[in-house]
């Protein structure tokens, strides 16, 4: 799993580095948001601008990262989502779960 | 392609690295159907995730029992249907328990069954032989 | 895919529609060796050709004998080494009497094979039990 | 096979409007430029620039096409060969055999 973190003031960039994530590196990128979330880095912006493809794993990866944002109080949001990659997400709803940005700027505009 | 009949089988060794080459197979077999009037990229995309899922599934239980275990894929696509089987040698399980996800305490697992489902117009999943089937049926018109 | 083996097998009818299909997944499949240190895009463009060549002659010949019959590719790919084997079920033929292409006087035929000799390291055309396997190998190194 | 004929003063200009040309749809394309030929139309350009694959029944659809043009007279010539492609024609020596050039201007302005 390629990916690219971008350190700001208070908010950490993942920038995903692959076209498609399924069960074979979604375990990666899992990891990775734990590990960034391990290390102190509670909020998190992953930018998804080139991913074509996402499975259920790498919604689960990307779920499992939010949740454990969350009990840190800290706090996992999207962003750059293509339409067919969205259309996973509202097939499972989870877009009423994510903040979903159009791009980085625009979600890290509205943290505070 | 063009023609509307197509039959085509994959063995893959149960690794997950093999996932994107099978999903890519399934999405470029759907963008050619050039009988199929609906969204043809959308139906690509569907056949990707489907195949995807359904064969990471057999990999995953497969690997349980027996590491150098294969995975067989058979795709089949007629005029007014497109027919996916999903061989494994796992355990098996019992297709009509799995619980749809729950929307309101969404889980991180659960939701790869829920996608074929929703997105294809029947599953089920049988022994065969000496080994599972799961046959997904999506009508084409 | 990264890690250094793979073992795929596709199984199509003899149609030349799937040429397609199978020249891609090869190509697709040598352009993510990522332990090759050669010219990775030339690798992946001779897998497409080599077995574009193989697999067309394979459905040319079974063809001639029986319409609904299968041509089977097994693609394996080590660290040092690929190995690609085309089965069919036609009346054979004799390697080692194709002759090279007469370049002082080309000819709209024949220049299959030769691109396989050409851009590989060894063809083999044996018997196998009720078929016929093209064996084709590539060192990697 | 999808082609598209241009139709100029003494030369004609066939586009070959696929990525590939195997033992699927080399018939056609052998076909389409007999037919030409079969029509009175001797001598024509054969813009290959969309094609990124060819393979030796691709090779033998244009030579029969190119010996065909030379037995009426005629002439084929080729333009906007890939550099994938022209490495499939230099395997072959057919570079020798076919007039090649870089586009569809500098055939035309070097026939006769
Ligand atoms: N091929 C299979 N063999 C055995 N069990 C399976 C298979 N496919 C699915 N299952 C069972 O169905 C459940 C739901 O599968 P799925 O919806 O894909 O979600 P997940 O794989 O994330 O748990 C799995 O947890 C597993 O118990
Ligand atoms: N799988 C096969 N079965 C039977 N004969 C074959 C097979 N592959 C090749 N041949 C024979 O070898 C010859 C040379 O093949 P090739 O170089 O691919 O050129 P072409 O197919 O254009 O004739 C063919 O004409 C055919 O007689």
């Amino acid at each position: 799993m390629k990916l690219t973190l971008e350190k700001n003031k208070n908010f950490n960039v993942v920038w995903v580095q692959e076209e498609r994530i399924d069960a074979h590196n979604s375990a990666g990128l899992k990891e990775y948001i734990l590990n960034l979330l391990e290390e102190g880095e509670h909020n998190l912006v992953v930018q998804l601008e080139q991913v074509r493809f996402i499975d259920s794993s790498g919604l689960g990866a990307l779920l499992s990262g939010y949740k454990n944002a969350a009990s840190r109080s800290g706090k996992l949001v999207l962003s750059n989502i293509q339409p067919q990659v969205l259309a996973m997400f509202e097939l499972t709803r989870l877009n009423r779960v994510f903040e979903i940005y159009l791009d980085v700027d625009e979600a890290l505009a509205n943290q505070t | 392609m063009g023609t509307a009949d197509i039959q085509v089988e994959v063995i893959i060794p149960t690794q997950t690295k093999y996932l994107d080459l099978i999903g890519c197979i399934g999405e470029r077999l759907g963008r050619e159907l050039e009988n199929f009037t609906g969204d043809r990229e959308a139906l690509a995309y569907y056949l990707n995730l489907v195949l995807t899922e359904a064969t990471a599934n057999a990999i995953k239980h497969a690997k349980d029992c027996r590491p150098e275990d294969t995975v067989r894929i058979s795709i089949n696509i007629q005029a007014d249907e497109l027919n996916i089987k999903v061989y494994d040698h796992g355990q098996g399980f019992d297709l009509e328990t799995v619980p749809m996800p729950d929307f309101d305490d969404p889980k991180e697992n659960g939701m790869g069954i829920y996608f074929i489902k929703t997105l294809m117009d029947s599953v089920t999943y049988v022994r065969q032989g000496d080994c599972n089937v799961l046959e997904i049926k999506k009508h084409l018109t």
